[in-house]
C-alpha cells in the first residue's frame, strides 16, 4: 500500500468539510475519486499534501507518517499534488516554472525528464519563455501537470486536470495519464468528468458532504444507479 | 515652615530626537537634587522631591503629561520640556493650567506664551553677539560662509541671529547650506564650500554633528587656515571626541567651560562625573543650574504655591550656576543672563580663546 | 470623575484628533489605495488654518473651511497621476508628496515660519467640538459602509479590474476616496492646531505618516471600529508603559507585536468579525426563507 | 432587437496572433457558442469585447454604437457582462455582498445621497440586497449567502460570479467556461438558467470544451483555432465538420 | 567640482545601494514593508563599534557586524512577521509589527549608548587620499566602492544564476503553489532576511565609518532613502536598485552643489515623483499587467 488515510477529518474556522475519511492507494494503481461541488475533494487533496492541516486522522505514505511533515517535505517525499486552479507561478516563465518542479526531488532521482513532458505537452516547449500568467487556461493546466511530473512523483494528485481543456486535449491528458500509469506512476484523480475518471480508473471513492458513501471498482460504480443519477446525469 | 516637601517634576526628553538634550539635562538636575538634599539647600528640614518624567520628544505626551501634573495639587512647578515646538506647546500649556514651566530651550516664543513659563538657556540674541564681536571685531573676518541645521528651530534661530549680526557688522555671508537633523553624508556641501571662497564659516549644529560636518569640511578641502566658528552647542566632550585633529581652531561660544575654571564649576565637574562615569557637557551644567534656579525660587516663597513660585522663578537674581559666567539673573523680560565664554580647540582640548 | 477627565483630558482630546486622521487613513486604504498622504493633508490643513487665524484674524469656522478646500482640492489632483500606480509605488508617492509639503513649509519661511513653525494658535477646540466632528465623520463614514459607496470601495480594494468590469468608472471612485481621505486629513489637521497652540513641520513628517498607519493597521483598515481601537491603544500604550520610564520603548514593541500577531487584521476589525460570525445569520427580509436549508456545511 | 458584433478583429502578442480576423455576432435572446482548441483565443476575445485588451485591428459594435475604444467601465455600462475563466470574486466579501456589487449599473441613489446616508440610497441598498438573495436562490446557493465568497468551494464560486455579471440585467454576457468544474447534473440545472435568460432577452455568449452543452444550448456556434475562425453554423453542422474534429474535437466521442 | 561632486554623490549611492539592496529582497521581493531594516542597519554599525572598543581589529569588527546583523534579521523575521504569514495578512500587518521591532532594537540602542552620537576612534582606517584630475578620493571611499561592487556582483550571481532566485521569486509568488513544489518558504526566507540584514549590517558600519557617526537613530534617513531607490529601481529589481540607488545620490550630490541645499529634499522627491507618472513600475519595473480600467 503506497498511501492510507485513516480517519481523517478537516474543518475551516467550525465547518466540517471531511469527517472521518479513510481511503487508500495501492502502488501502481490508478484511483478515482468523484463528488459533487462542495463534497470535500481538493479538501481532501489538500490535506493529503498538507497545504491543509487536518484535524484528527493519519495519513501513511510509503511508510511514512506525514502528520509531522510541512507541506515542502511532503513534496520531497514525492507526493506531488496539481491543485485546483492551476496555481502556475503567474509572473515566471514556463520554463522557470518547470526548473521549478525539479525541487521537490530532493534527493531522489528524477523520473521524467524535461524532454519527455515537452513530448507529452508540446505547447511548452513551444511557449518555454512565454510569462506563466499569460497562458491559456488549458495551457495552464498543462503547465501544471507538466511541472509536477519534474519532480519524479511516486503518487500524483490531480484536482481536476481535465479541467479548462478541450475534448481533443482532455483525451490526449487522459492518455498520457493512463500512460504514465501503466508505466508504473501511482495516480489518484479528482475529476468531475465522472464518466471518464470512472472509464480510466481501476477504483473509486465516491465523496458526498464530507464522507465516502461508495467505493468499489470503476467498472462496477458506473453501473451503480445511484452514481448514474446523482454525478453521470441520467 | 516646617519641614516641607517641595514636589516638581522633570519632564525632559529622555527618549526620542531631543534625547540628547533631555537626557543630559536630566542627569544635571539629579546631580543637583540630590546635592540640594544633601546640603539642606532649602531651609531647615524641608526636602525636595522630584519626579522624573519622558515626554519621547513628542507634544501630545507633553501636554497630556503637564495636564495630570497640574491637576496634582502637590507639584508646584515642571522643569521641562526639553525644547523646540513641544516646548513652546508645553509652555502653553503651564499658562492654561497655571503651572510654572521652565523650559529648556532658548526661544523667546516660550515666554510670549504668558506669566508661567521660562526659558533655562538665553535666548540668541544674548549669547550670539558674544560670537559675532569675536569673529568680526577680533579675529576680522569679511565674508562668511554658514552651514546649519534646516529642521532643529533652535539651531536655525542661532544661525539667522548670527547671519543678522554679522552682516550688521559688514561682513558678507557668502552662501548658506542647510542640511538635515540626522543626516551624517555631508560631502556634498563640503566640497562645494570647500572649492569656493570665503574667509569664515559658521556651522550651526549639535557637537557631534558639527564635529561631523567641520571634519568632512576638512577632508573636502577646506583650506586649514579658514577660522570655523560654532555656537554653544560645540561645548561638550563630544564634539573633541567626534572631530579629533578635524576640530582644531574651532571658536565657539559656551555656557559651560568643561572641565570647569574656578572652585564651583571645578567641583561640580568632578562630582558629575564621579556619579555619571563621565565627563559633564553643556547641557549636564544648563540642568544643574536649572535644578538650583528652581531650589532658589522654592526657597525664597513666602508659601508653597505655584503664585509664589512663578514670581519666584520671575524675580531670579545670581543664583550661583555652572554655566556662562557662573551667576545667573533673569530680566523684567524673563530673559535668562549667565554670560558666555569664547573657547577654541587647542592641541585637543578646549581653552578660552586667545583675544 | 470629573477630575479624572481633568488630568486626562489632552489625551482623550488627542485621541479624539487620532480617530479623526485615522479615518482619513483607513479611507483610502479601504479603497485600496495605499496612501500614506494623510499626513501632508493634514499639514495644508493645520497650516492654512494657523496661518489665516494668526496672521488674516479671519475666523475660526471660516478658516478651517478653506482648510478643508484646500484638502480636497490638492488630494483631487494628487489623485490623478496616483490613479496610475498601485501599491507600493502610491504609497511611496505620496510619501513623496508629504515630504515635498514638509520641505516647502520649511522653504517658505516667511510664509510658514520655517522650522520654527507658527505660534499663537488660540485654542479654541475642546472636547466637546472634536467630539463632535469625529462623531461627523463617523456618521459619514458609517452611511458610506451602508450604501453603493462602500461597496464600490470595497471592490476596488480587492480587484478594481472586475470592478470595472460591472461598470464601476473606476479612476472616480479612486478620486473620490482619496478626496475624502484628503478633506477629513485637512480638517483634522486644522483642528488640531486649533488645539495645540503651535505648529511646526516636523509634526507632520515621517512620524506622523506612521502613526496615522498604525493606527489603522492596528486598530483594522475596514470597519468603522478600526481607526478608533487603534487610537486607542496607541493613547494608552505609553501611558501603560511609563513606569518602565526610558525602557518602555521595549515593552510598546513587545505590544505591538504581541496584538498584531495574534489579531493580524487589528483589534477593531477582528472584533467586528467576530461578532458577525456569531450573529451570521441572513439578512432580515430573507430569515424566513432559511428553514430546510441542508446541512452541508452550515456548523 | 440588439446584437453585439466584432469585425476583423485582431489581437497580436508580439509576433503571436491570438486572434486574426474574425467575425462575430451575438445576437439577443439566444446563446451562442464559441469553442475551440486551448490556446485558440477564445478568452482573448471576450477580453478584446470587454475592452481589457486594446484591438490590434478591428471593430466591436453594440447595435450602432461602436465599443472598440471604450474603457472596461464604459464597455459594461453599456450593458455587457462577463465572467473570467479565471474565476475572480472579492475574495473577502460574503457571497450575497458579492452580488450585491453586481448592480451597480443599475443603481440611482447618487453619491451625495450615499456620503449623507439619505433614505433613498439606505432603502436602495435594502432592496438590491434582497434581489441579489433571490438571484442566489435562482443558482441553489442562498445557504452560503453569508459566507466569505473566497471560501467556497470552486463550483459554488462559478455560481456566484454568474450571478454578479448577470445581477444587472446586461443586454449581453459572456460566460468563460461556466459548467468547468461542474459534473453533468450540475451543469443541466446551470443549462436551465441560461435558457431562462435567453428568453429573457439577454444574448449569451457561452465558451465551453463541453460540446454536448454547447450543442444542446447553442443556436450558433463558432469555432476558432489559432486566431481563426475555422467553422460557424448550427451546432448539428460545426461538429461535424472534419476540420472541427481534427482540431478540437478528436477522435473519440464526447461522453454522454 | 562637477567631477568631485559626481563622485561623492556616487560613493553615497554605492552605500545607499547596499542599504537598499537588502531591503529590496524584504519588501520587493517578499511584499513585506519592513521598517525595522534601519534599526538593523543601525545595530551593525553599533555592533562594529562596541567590538572595536573591546580592541578588536577592524576587519573582524566588520565582519562580526556582517554575520550578527545577519542572525538578528532573521530573528525578527521568526518573531514579527513568520506568525503573519501564516495568517496570510502579512502585507499591512507588517508594518506594525516591524515598528514595533523598530521601537524595541532603538530603544536598546539608545540605552547601551546612554543615547550619546558614538564613532570609531581615529586611525580605525587610515585617512589617506589619492588626487587625480582635480578630484579627492578617500582610501576609504575606494574601498566602499570596491567592497559594493564586489557585494552586487556576488548577490547578483546568487539570485540570477542560482535556483535561488527562483525559489525567492516563486515564493513570493505563490507560497502556496512553492510548498508543492518542494520549496521550504520557511528556509527562503531565513535565507533572504540573513542577506538582507548582514547587508543592512554590513552598511551600517561603512556608514558609521565613513561619516564619522553612529546613532540609536541613524537608520531612519537611510530607511526614507532606501524606499525611494527600491521604487525607483523597480520593486524587487536588484539592478534596479544599484542604478537608482547611484543616480539618487548623484542627483542628491549636483541638487545641493549646484541648485540649493535647501530645496535638496524638495527637489529629490519631486523628481521621485515625477518618474513615477513616466515609469509607474519604477525605471526598471517589470510592466505590471494591472491597466485598471483601460485597454492594454
Ligand atoms: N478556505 C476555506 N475556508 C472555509 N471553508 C472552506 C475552504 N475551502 C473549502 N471550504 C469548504 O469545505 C467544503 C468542501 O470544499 P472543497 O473545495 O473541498 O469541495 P470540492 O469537492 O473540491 O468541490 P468542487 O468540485 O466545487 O471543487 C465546502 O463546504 C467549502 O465551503
Ligand atoms: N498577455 C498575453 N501575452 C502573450 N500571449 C498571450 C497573452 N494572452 C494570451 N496569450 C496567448 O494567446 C493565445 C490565446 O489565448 P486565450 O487565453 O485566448 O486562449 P483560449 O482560447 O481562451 O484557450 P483556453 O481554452 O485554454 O482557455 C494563447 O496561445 C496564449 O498563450
Ligand atoms: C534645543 C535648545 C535647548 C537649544 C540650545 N539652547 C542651543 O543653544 O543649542
Ligand atoms: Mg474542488
Ligand atoms: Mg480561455
Amino acid at each position: 500500500m503506497l498511501l492510507e488515510v485513516r480517519n481523517l477529518s478537516v474543518s475551516y474556522k467550525g465547518i466540517q468539510a471531511l469527517r472521518d475519511v479513510s481511503l487508500h492507494v495501492n502502488r501502481g494503481e490508478m484511483v478515482a475519486l468523484v463528488g459533487s461541488n462542495g463534497a470535500g475533494k481538493s479538501t481532501l487533496l489538500n490535506a493529503l499534501s498538507r497545504t491543509v492541516v487536518p484535524q484528527r486522522g493519519q495519513v501513511v505514505f510509503d511508510g511514512k507518517d506525514l502528520g509531522r511533515m510541512a507541506a515542502f517535505q511532503v513534496s520531497r517525499q514525492g507526493l506531488l499534488h496539481v491543485p485546483e486552479g492551476r496555481q502556475v507561478l503567474a509572473d515566471m516563465s514556463v520554463w522557470e516554472n518547470l526548473q521549478l518542479g525539479m525541487l521537490a526531488l530532493g534527493q531522489r532521482p528524477a523520473r521524467y525528464s524535461l524532454e519527455q513532458v515537452y513530448g507529452i505537452f508540446p505547447i511548452l516547449e513551444e511557449r518555454a519563455d512565454q510569462i506563466a500568467g499569460t497562458l491559456s487556461g488549458g495551457q495552464q493546466q498543462m503547465l501544471a501537470i507538466g511541472r509536477a511530473l519534474m519532480g519524479a512523483p511516486e503518487i500524483l494528485l490531480l484536482d481536476e486536470p481535465s479541467l479548462g481543456l478541450s475534448p481533443l486535449m482532455g483525451d490526449q491528458v487522459f492518455d498520457a495519464l493512463t500512460r504514465l500509469n501503466r508505466e508504473g506512476l501511482t495516480i489518484l484523480l479528482v475529476e468531475q468528468n465522472a464518466y471518464r475518471a470512472l472509464e480510466c480508473t481501476q477504483r473509486a471513492y465516491v465523496l458526498d458532504r464530507g464522507r465516502i458513501v461508495m467505493e468499489g471498482a470503476s467498472d462496477v460504480l458506473m453501473r451503480d444507479q445511484r452514481v448514474i443519477e446523482s454525478y453521470l446525469g441520467a | 515652615a516646617q519641614s516641607d516637601e517641595y514636589h516638581v517634576v522633570v519632564l525632559q526628553a529622555l527618549t526620542g530626537p531631543a534625547a540628547f538634550i533631555g537626557t543630559a539635562v536630566a542627569d544635571g538636575m539629579r546631580l543637583a537634587e540630590q546635592q540640594i538634599n544633601e546640603q539642606g539647600l532649602l531651609g531647615e528640614g524641608n526636602t525636595l522631591k522630584v519626579t522624573y518624567a519622558d515626554d519621547a520628544t513628542d507634544r501630545t505626551q507633553t501636554m497630556s503629561l503637564i495636564a495630570r501634573y497640574a491637576n496634582d495639587p502637590s507639584i508646584l512647578g515642571i522643569l521641562g520640556p526639553t525644547s523646540g515646538a513641544v516646548a513652546i506647546a508645553g509652555a502653553s500649556s503651564g499658562n492654561q493650567y497655571k503651572v510654572p514651566v521652565v523650559t529648556t530651550t532658548n526661544t523667546p516664543e516660550v515666554l510670549d506664551q504668558g506669566p508661567w513659563s521660562f526659558i533655562l538657556t538665553q535666548p540668541p540674541e544674548i549669547t550670539i553677539p558674544y560670537l559675532v564681536d569675536y569673529a568680526a571685531d577680533v579675529k576680522g573676518v569679511k565674508e562668511c560662509a554658514v552651514i546649519g541645521i534646516r529642521d532643529i528651530e533652535a539651531y536655525v534661530a542661532l544661525q539667522k541671529q548670527f547671519e543678522k549680526l554679522m552682516t550688521d557688522k559688514g561682513v558678507r555671508i557668502t552662501t548658506v547650506e542647510q542640511v538635515g537633523g540626522t543626516d551624517s553624508d555631508f560631502s556634498s556641501v563640503a566640497t562645494k564650500i570647500a572649492t569656493s571662497q570665503q574667509d569664515c564659516v559658521f556651522v550651526s549644529a549639535s557637537a557631534s554633528q558639527g564635529a561631523n560636518i567641520i571634519v568632512q569640511l576638512r577632508q573636502a578641502g577646506l583650506d586649514p587656515a579658514t577660522p570655523v566658528f560654532g555656537h554653544n552647542a560645540f561645548a561638550s566632550p563630544e564634539f573633541l571626541n567626534r572631530g579629533g585633529a578635524g576640530v582644531e581652531g574651532v571658536t565657539f561660544i559656551a555656557d559651560w567651560v568643561p572641565g570647569g575654571y574656578d572652585d564651583f564649576t571645578k567641583a561640580f565637574a568632578t562630582e558629575f562625573s564621579e556619579t555619571f562615569g563621565h565627563e559633564a557637557d553643556n547641557w549636564n551644567a544648563v540642568g544643574y543650574g536649572g535644578m538650583l534656579v528652581m531650589a532658589n525660587a522654592l526657597k525664597s516663597m513666602p508659601e508653597p504655591t505655584r503664585e509664589a513660585l512663578r514670581d519666584q522663578l520671575g524675580k531670579t537674581s545670581e543664583v550661583r550656576v555652572a554655566a556662562g559666567q557662573g551667576s545667573y539673573s533673569v530680566d523684567e523680560k524673563r530673559y535668562p543672563h549667565v554670560g558666555m565664554n569664547v573657547l577654541t580647540v587647542q592641541d585637543g582640548a578646549f581653552v578660552q580663546a586667545p583675544r | 470623575m470629573m477630575s479624572f477627565y481633568y488630568s486626562y483630558q489632552p489625551l482623550i482630546d488627542f485621541f479624539l484628533i487620532a480617530v479623526g486622521l485615522g479615518y482619513s487613513q483607513q479611507l483610502a486604504l479601504r479603497a485600496g489605495v495605499f496612501s500614506i498622504a494623510t499626513a501632508g493633508f493634514s499639514a495644508l490643513g493645520a497650516y492654512a488654518t494657523a496661518i489665516l487665524v494668526t496672521r488674516y484674524g479671519v475666523p475660526v469656522p471660516a478658516a478651517i473651511l478653506v482648510s478643508a478646500v484646500v484638502g480636497m482640492a490638492v488630494s483631487y489632483v494628487l489623485s490623478v497621476p496616483l490613479a496610475r500606480l498601485r501599491g507600493a509605488f502610491q504609497a511611496i508617492a505620496t510619501l513623496a508628496f508629504v515630504q515635498v509639503v514638509i520641505a516647502l513649509l520649511l522653504y517658505f519661511e516667511s510664509f510658514t515660519g520655517g522650522a520654527i513653525g507658527i505660534s499663537g494658535i488660540p485654542r479654541v477646540m475642546n472636547t466637546g467640538w472634536l467630539l463632535l466632528a469625529v462623531l461627523v465623520t463617523i456618521y459619514v463614514i458609517w452611511s458610506i459602509n451602508r450604501t453603493s459607496v462602500g461597496r464600490v470601495f470595497n471592490a476596488l480594494r480587492q480587484d478594481d479590474s472586475v470592478a470595472a468590469s460591472l461598470g464601476v468608472p473606476i479612476k472616480s471612485y479612486y478620486a473620490l476616496a482619496f478626496v475624502l481621505s484628503g478633506l477629513i486629513g485637512a480638517v483634522f489637521g486644522a483642528l488640531r492646531s486649533l488645539y495645540v497652540f503651535n505648529i511646526e513641520p516636523v509634526d507632520f513628517g515621517f512620524h506622523a505618516m506612521v502613526a496615522s498607519l498604525t493606527v489603522v493597521v492596528l486598530g483594522g483598515r475596514n470597519t468603522l471600529l478600526g481607526p478608533i481601537a487603534g487610537a486607542l491603544i496607541m493613547a494608552i500604550l505609553p501611558e501603560l508603559a511609563r513606569p518602565l520610564a526610558e525602557n518602555r520603548g521595549i515593552l510598546n514593541g513587545v505590544i505591538l507585536i504581541l496584538v498584531i500577531t495574534f489579531l493580524p487584521n487589528g483589534v477593531g476589525d477582528e472584533l467586528v468579525y467576530w461578532l458577525r460570525r456569531r450573529l451570521r445569520r441572513a439578512p432580515k427580509t430573507m430569515s424566513k426563507r432559511k428553514e430546510g436549508a441542508d446541512v452541508v456545511a452550515a456548523d | 432587437m440588439s446584437s453585439l458584433r466584432i469585425e476583423d478583429a485582431c489581437k497580436y502578442f508580439g509576433g503571436l496572433k491570438a486572434v486574426d480576423g474574425i467575425n462575430m455576432t451575438v445576437p439577443a435572446g439566444r446563446i451562442t457558442g464559441l469553442i475551440g482548441p486551448n490556446g485558440a483565443g477564445k478568452s482573448t476575445v471576450v477580453n478584446m469585447i470587454s475592452g481589457v485588451y486594446s484591438l490590434t485591428r478591428g471593430e466591436v459594435y453594440l447595435d450602432e454604437q461602436q465599443l472598440t475604444r471604450l474603457h472596461v467601465d464604459e464597455v459594461a455600462r453599456c450593458g455587457i457582462a462577463r465572467t473570467f475563466q479565471n474565476i475572480r470574486l472579492l475574495p473577502e466579501e460574503s457571497v450575497l455582498d458579492n452580488v450585491v456589487i453586481g448592480y451597480f449599473r443599475k443603481q440611482r441613489s447618487g453619491v451625495m445621497s450615499s456620503l449623507m446616508g439619505l433614505p433613498a440610497a439606505l432603502a436602495e441598498t435594502r432592496r438590491l440586497r434582497e434581489q441579489a438573495w433571490e438571484l442566489l436562490g435562482r443558482f441553489g446557493i442562498q445557504k452560503y449567502a453569508d459566507y466569505e465568497a473566497g471560501s467556497l468551494p470552486y463550483g459554488h464560486q462559478r455560481r456566484v460570479e454568474m450571478a454578479r455579471s448577470i445581477a444587472a440585467a446586461p443586454r449581453i454576457v459572456m460566460l468563460d467556461e461556466p459548467v468547468a468544474g461542474m459534473n453533468e447534473v450540475e451543469s443541466a440545472e446551470m443549462a436551465e438558467i441560461f435558457e431562462d435568460l435567453a428568453r429573457s432577452g439577454m444574448g449569451l455568449l457561452l465558451i465551453e470544451h463541453n460540446v454536448a452543452f454547447v450543442s444542446r444550448l447553442c443556436s450558433q456556434v463558432y469555432v476558432l483555432d489559432s486566431g481563426r475562425m475555422i467553422a460557424e453554423g448550427p451546432p448539428e453542422a460545426v461538429t461535424r465538420d472534419p476540420k472541427v474534429i481534427e482540431a478540437y474535437i478528436g477522435g473519440k466521442a464526447d461522453a454522454a | 567640482m562637477l567631477l568631485q561632486q559626481i563622485l561623492n554623490g556616487t560613493v553615497s549611492g554605492a552605500i545607499y545601494a547596499l542599504f537598499a539592496l537588502g531591503f529590496t529582497l524584504i519588501f520587493g521581493v517578499q511584499k513585506l514593508l519592513n521598517l525595522a531594516h534601519g534599526a538593523i542597519f543601525m545595530a551593525g554599525a553599533f555592533i562594529a563599534y562596541y567590538a572595536t572598543a573591546q580592541g578588536l581589529p577592524f576587519w573582524f569588527a566588520l565582519l562580526l557586524a556582517t554575520i550578527a546583523t545577519g542572525a538578528i534579521s532573521v530573528v525578527v523575521d521568526f518573531v514579527a512577521f513568520r506568525q503573519l504569514r501564516k495568517s496570510g495578512h502579512a502585507e499591512f500587518a507588517a508594518i506594525v509589527t516591524s515598528i514595533g521591532v523598530d521601537l524595541i532594537l532603538m530603544n536598546i540602542a539608545q540605552q547601551v549608548s546612554n543615547t550619546k552620537v558614538l564613532s570609531f576612534p581615529f586611525g580605525t582606517f587610515p585617512v589617506k587620499f589619492f588626487s587625480f584630475w582635480g578630484m579627492r578620493i578617500s582610501l576609504l571611499q575606494l574601498t566602499i566602492l570596491g567592497l559594493v561592487l564586489v557585494l552586487v556582483l556576488a548577490l547578483a550571481y546568487y539570485i540570477n544564476r542560482t535556483s535561488f532566485g527562483r525559489q525567492v521569486r516563486a515564493v513570493s509568488s505563490n507560497e502556496h503553489a512553492s510548498a508543492l513544489l518542494g520549496i521550504s518558504a520557511a528556509a527562503v526566507y531565513r535565507q533572504t532576511f540573513f542577506i538582507a540584514g548582514a547587508l543592512a549590517g554590513l552598511a551600517g558600519v561603512l556608514i558609521g565609518l565613513s561619516f564619522n557617526s553612529i546613532h540609536f537613530m541613524m537608520g531612519e534617513p537611510f530607511l526614507l532613502q532606501a524606499f525611494v531607490v527600491v521604487v525607483i529601481g523597480g520593486l524587487g529589481s536588484l539592478q534596479g536598485a544599484v542604478v537608482a540607488a547611484i543616480l539618487i545620490g548623484i542627483v542628491q550630490s549636483l541638487t545641493i552643489a549646484y541648485l540649493s541645499s535647501e530645496l535638496s529634499t524638495a527637489i529629490i522627491f519631486a523628481l521621485l515623483f515625477v518618474t513615477l507618472l513616466f515609469f509607474p513600475n519604477g525605471l526598471f519595473g517589470r510592466a505590471g499587467n494591472y491597466a485598471g480600467g483601460s485597454r492594454r
